[in-house]
C-alpha cells in the first residue's frame, strides 16, 4: 500500500505531517471559536429579549 | 436581470443577517467538497504519482507546497478587495471577511514555508536559503502578523476595520515593493514557476492533474473556512455592540 | 507650517524633548557589535554597511512612539485637526522634524562609527549618501506607523511590528547602496531604487498618515 | 455665520447616544449644553466641530468657523506662556497675542514655562488660545473645570465680549455663567435602543 519514497521518506513524510496537522489546527480553532461564540450569542440574545 | 440589479442583489449578502443565512444554507456544500477533493488530490499525489527523475520522491511535497503558496498570496488579494469594499461602501461584513481571512493566510504562509523548508533540507542541502521566494513569503508572513496584531489591539471595531483596511492597502504596496527588493538583493535558487498556463515546459502530467484538484481542494478549504469565519466574527461583533448597549443603558 | 515645525524641534531641543537618545543609541548598538561577532578587522569591515543601516534604522524606530503620542495625549492633535492647516501638512510637518531630529544626527554621525567597525574607505561617501536619501522614508514610514497606533495604550511594541516590515524595501536598497559601494561596485541602480522609494513615500504616504489620525481622532 | 444642526445623530464607540437633535446658533448669541454624565455632550461637541462624522443628519455653517477647546489643553510644558499662545496663533494665521494675554490675566506669567503653571492657570492659557484663533464660533467642553471664582467671572467677561463682537458660543458646562443664550437640555435626544432581532448594518 505505502508508496516507496526511497532515501526522502522523512522528508515527504514530515512535511504531509507538518502540513496536516497545520490545516487541523486551523480548522478546529475555527470551529471551537465559532461554537463557543454562537453560544454565547444566542445566551446573550435570550437574556435581553427577555428584559426586553 | 440588468447588471444594477445584479449588483444590487450582490450587495444584499453585505447585510450581516442575510449573509449568515446564506452561508449557513452553502456551507456544507463547501466543507464536503473541499474534503472530497483534498483527498482524492493529496491521495492520488502521495499513493499513484511517480517519482521524479531529479528528485525523487520529494516531489510530492509540490501537492501541499504550491497550492499553500498560491493561497497565502490570494488570502492577502482577498484581504485587500474586501478591505477596499469596506473603505469604499462601508459594509460591515467585507471588513469582517477581512479579519476572518488573516489567520486562514498565516496558515497557508507557515505550510508554504515549512515545507518549502522541509522540501529544500535535500534539494539545496539546506534548511533554509534567503532565496528570493522563500524571503518574500517571510516577509508576506510579517505583514500578516502586523495586521491581525492591528486587529486584536484596537477596541472600537469600526475604527479596527478602518485601520486595518488602510494598513492593507499600505502593506500591500510595501510588500509588492519587497518582492522585487528581494528579487534585486539575491538571484535565489528556487525554479521557474511551477505552474502556468503552457504546462508542458514545467509540470508533467501526472504530476499536473493531481496538482489541479490539490489547488481545488485548497481553494474550497478557504472559502469554507472563510465564509465560517466570517460568520463566527459577526456574530462575535453582534455580542460586543448589544453589550455595549447594554452598558450605555436602557 | 513653519510654526509646527519651530515648535516640534524647539520641543525636541528643550529638556525631556528626547534629543539624542536616538544617536546615543546608534553608537551603543555599533559598539556592541564587535563584541557579539568578533574582533576580527576584516570581519567587520565586511559586514560594517549593513550594521550600520541596521542601527541606523533601528535608532529611527526608537523614537517613533513620542512622534505623535505626546501631541494626541495632551489634545493638541485635536486641536490642531480643527485647525486651518491641513492634517496632511500636519503629519508631513512631524515626519520632516522626526527627520531632522533623529535621521539627520544619524547620517552625520554614521561615519564616526563606520570608522569603529572598520568600514573600507571608499565606503564612507556611500554610506552617507545612501542614508541621506534613505532616512526620509524610514521617518515618512514610521510617521504612518506612529498614527495607525497613536491611540493605543501600548502601542509602542505594535509600531514596531508593524513599521519593520515597511522598512525592507529601504533597507535592502540602502545597505545595497553602501555594501557596493564599500568594494568599489557600481551604485547607481540600487540608489535609484532608494530614492525612488523615497519620493514615492513622501509625495503618498502623508494621505494614508492623515486618513489614519482621521479615523484615530474621532 | 449661522450655525444650523438638522436632525443630528451621533454614536460614541459606535454606540448611538444623540439623536434627532435641531438646533440653531446665531452671530451673537450663545447655547449652553446641559444632561447628565455620559449622554454624549462631548460627542456632540467633537461632531459640530469636525472631529468626527455624524450618524445622521447635517451640520451646516461650522466649516474653518469653529474653534474647539476640549477636556484637554493642548499645552506644551515645556514651552513658555508666549510660546505657546504664539504657536496657535500663527498656525490660525492671527497675530496678536497680548489682548488674549490680557484677557485671562496671563500677561505676568508670560515667560513661565507652562509646565510650572497651576491646574487653574493652565485651563485659563487653554482658554485664551479661542482669543487667538479668530474663529467666531466656539465648541467649549467643560470650560470652567478647575476654575476659581475670579477666573470664571473672567472667562465669562470673555465669552460676553466674544458675543458682542458677533461671535456665538456652544458650551457644555453646568455653571450658570449669567450669560443671556437659550439652554438646550440634550437628556431628551437620547437614542432609543433599537429591539435586538433587527439585526442590520450596525449589529444591533
Amino acid at each position: 500500500m505505502m508508496p516507496d519514497l526511497g532515501k526522502y521518506a522523512d522528508t515527504v513524510l514530515s512535511a504531509y505531517a507538518a502540513s496536516l496537522v497545520l490545516l487541523a489546527v486551523l480548522v478546529l480553532v475555527s470551529l471551537w471559536r465559532g461554537r463557543r461564540v454562537r453560544a454565547e450569542l444566542e445566551r446573550l440574545e435570550q437574556r435581553l429579549t427577555r428584559n426586553g | 436581470m440588468s447588471i444594477a440589479a445584479k449588483a444590487n442583489a450582490l450587495w444584499a449578502y453585505a447585510n450581516p443577517k442575510k449573509f449568515l443565512a446564506t452561508t449557513e444554507r452553502v456551507l456544507p456544500f463547501f466543507w464536503a467538497s473541499a474534503a472530497i477533493s483534498l483527498v482524492v488530490g493529496l491521495v492520488w499525489g502521495f499513493f499513484f504519482t511517480p517519482d521524479d527523475y531529479k528528485q525523487g520522491s520529494t516531489v510530492k511535497i509540490i501537492y501541499l507546497h504550491v497550492p499553500a503558496a498560491l493561497m497565502a498570496i490570494n488570502a492577502w488579494l482577498m484581504m485587500l478587495v474586501t478591505s477596499l469594499v469596506w473603505l469604499v461602501r462601508r459594509h460591515h461584513v467585507s471588513a469582517l471577511a477581512a479579519r476572518a481571512a488573516a489567520p486562514v493566510g498565516i496558515v497557508m504562509t507557515l505550510i508554504a514555508l515549512a515545507t518549502g523548508a522541509i522540501w529544500g533540507q535535500p534539494m539545496w542541502g539546506t534548511w533554509w536559503a534567503w532565496d528570493p521566494r522563500l524571503t518574500s513569503f517571510l516577509i508576506l508572513f510579517l505583514f500578516y502578523l502586523g495586521y491581525v496584531a492591528l486587529w486584536e489591539a484596537i477596541e472600537n471595531p469600526d475604527t479596527a476595520a478602518d485601520l486595518t483596511s488602510v494598513l492593507c492597502l499600505v502593506g500591500s504596496v510595501f510588500a509588492l515593493l519587497s518582492r522585487y527588493a528581494v528579487n534585486f538583493w539575491n538571484q535565489g535558487l528556487h525554479q521557474g514557476a511551477s505552474l502556468s498556463l503552457d504546462k508542458e515546459e514545467n509540470v508533467a502530467d501526472v504530476f499536473f492533474f493531481p496538482l489541479l484538484v490539490c489547488i481545488a481542494g485548497f481553494v474550497l478549504l478557504f472559502i469554507a473556512l472563510v465564509f465560517y469565519r466570517t460568520g463566527t466574527e459577526i456574530r462575535a461583533r453582534r455580542i460586543k455592540a448589544l453589550l455595549a448597549r447594554e452598558r450605555v443603558g436602557s | 507650517m513653519t510654526a509646527l515645525l519651530l515648535r516640534d524641534l524647539r520641543l525636541a531641543f528643550r529638556a525631556g524633548g528626547g534629543f539624542g537618545l536616538g544617536l546615543a543609541f546608534f553608537l551603543i548598538v555599533t559598539v556592541l557589535v564587535p563584541f557579539a561577532v568578533g574582533p576580527q578587522s576584516a570581519l567587520l569591515s565586511t559586514i560594517a554597511p549593513g550594521v550600520l543601516w541596521l542601527g541606523a534604522l533601528l535608532a529611527c524606530l526608537l523614537s517613533l512612539d513620542r512622534l505623535l503620542a505626546l501631541d494626541w495625549e495632551d489634545g493638541s492633535l485635536d486641536l490642531l485637526a480643527t485647525a486651518p492647516l491641513p492634517l496632511e501638512s500636519v503629519v508631513t510637518i512631524k515626519a520632516l522634524a522626526h527627520w531632522i531630529t533623529t535621521g539627520l544626527p544619524l547620517v552625520l554621525a554614521a561615519p564616526f562609527l563606520g570608522v569603529l567597525l572598520n568600514l573600507a574607505p571608499p565606503g564612507f561617501l556611500w554610506l552617507v549618501v545612501s542614508l541621506l536619501v534613505g532616512t526620509p522614508a524610514l521617518s515618512v514610514v514610521g510617521t504612518f506607523g506612529a498614527a495607525l497606533t497613536v491611540g493605543l495604550k501600548r502601542g509602542g511594541l505594535l509600531l514596531s511590528l508593524l513599521v519593520l516590515p515597511l522598512y525592507v524595501p529601504t533597507l535592502i536598497f540602502g545597505a545595497e547602496v553602501a555594501r557596493r559601494g564599500a568594494v568599489g561596485m557600481e551604485t547607481a541602480t540600487p540608489l535609484l531604487f532608494l530614492g525612488g522609494i523615497t519620493a514615492a513615500c513622501i509625495a503618498l504616504l502623508p494621505f494614508a498618515s492623515a486618513a489614519v489620525l482621521r479615523v484615530n481622532l474621532r | 455665520m449661522t450655525l444650523t444642526v438638522t436632525d443630528l445623530a451621533i454614536a460614541r464607540g459606535g454606540v448611538p447616544v444623540l439623536e434627532g437633535l435641531s438646533f440653531t446658533l446665531a452671530p451673537g448669541r450663545a447655547l449652553i449644553l446641559r444632561g447628565p454624565n455620559g449622554i454624549g455632550k462631548t460627542t456632540l461637541l467633537r461632531t459640530v466641530a469636525g472631529l468626527q462624522p455624524p450618524l445622521a443628519g447635517r451640520v451646516e455653517g461650522a466649516e474653518e468657523t469653529i474653534a474647539y477647546a476640549g477636556h484637554a489643553d493642548g499645552i506644551k510644558p515645556p514651552l513658555t506662556v508666549t510660546e505657546n499662545l504664539k504657536f496657535w496663533a500663527q498656525v490660525f494665521g492671527t497675530g496678536d497675542i497680548a489682548p488674549a494675554l490680557k484677557a485671562f490675566a496671563l500677561t505676568d506669567l508670560a515667560d513661565r514655562q507652562a509646565g510650572n503653571l497651576s491646574a487653574g492657570q493652565k485651563r485659563r492659557l487653554g482658554l485664551a488660545r479661542m482669543l487667538v484663533t479668530g474663529r467666531p464660533i466656539w465648541a467649549l467642553d467643560e470650560p470652567t473645570v478647575s476654575l476659581d471664582r475670579d477666573s470664571v467671572a473672567m472667562f465669562a467677561a470673555a465669552v460676553r465680549a466674544h458675543l458682542g463682537q458677533g461671535g456665538a458660543a456652544l458650551i457644555a458646562t453646568h455653571i450658570d455663567l449669567g450669560l443671556e443664550g437659550e439652554v438646550l437640555d440634550v437628556g431628551p435626544y437620547k437614542a432609543r435602543p433599537r429591539p435586538v432581532e433587527d439585526f442590520d448594518g450596525g449589529f444591533l
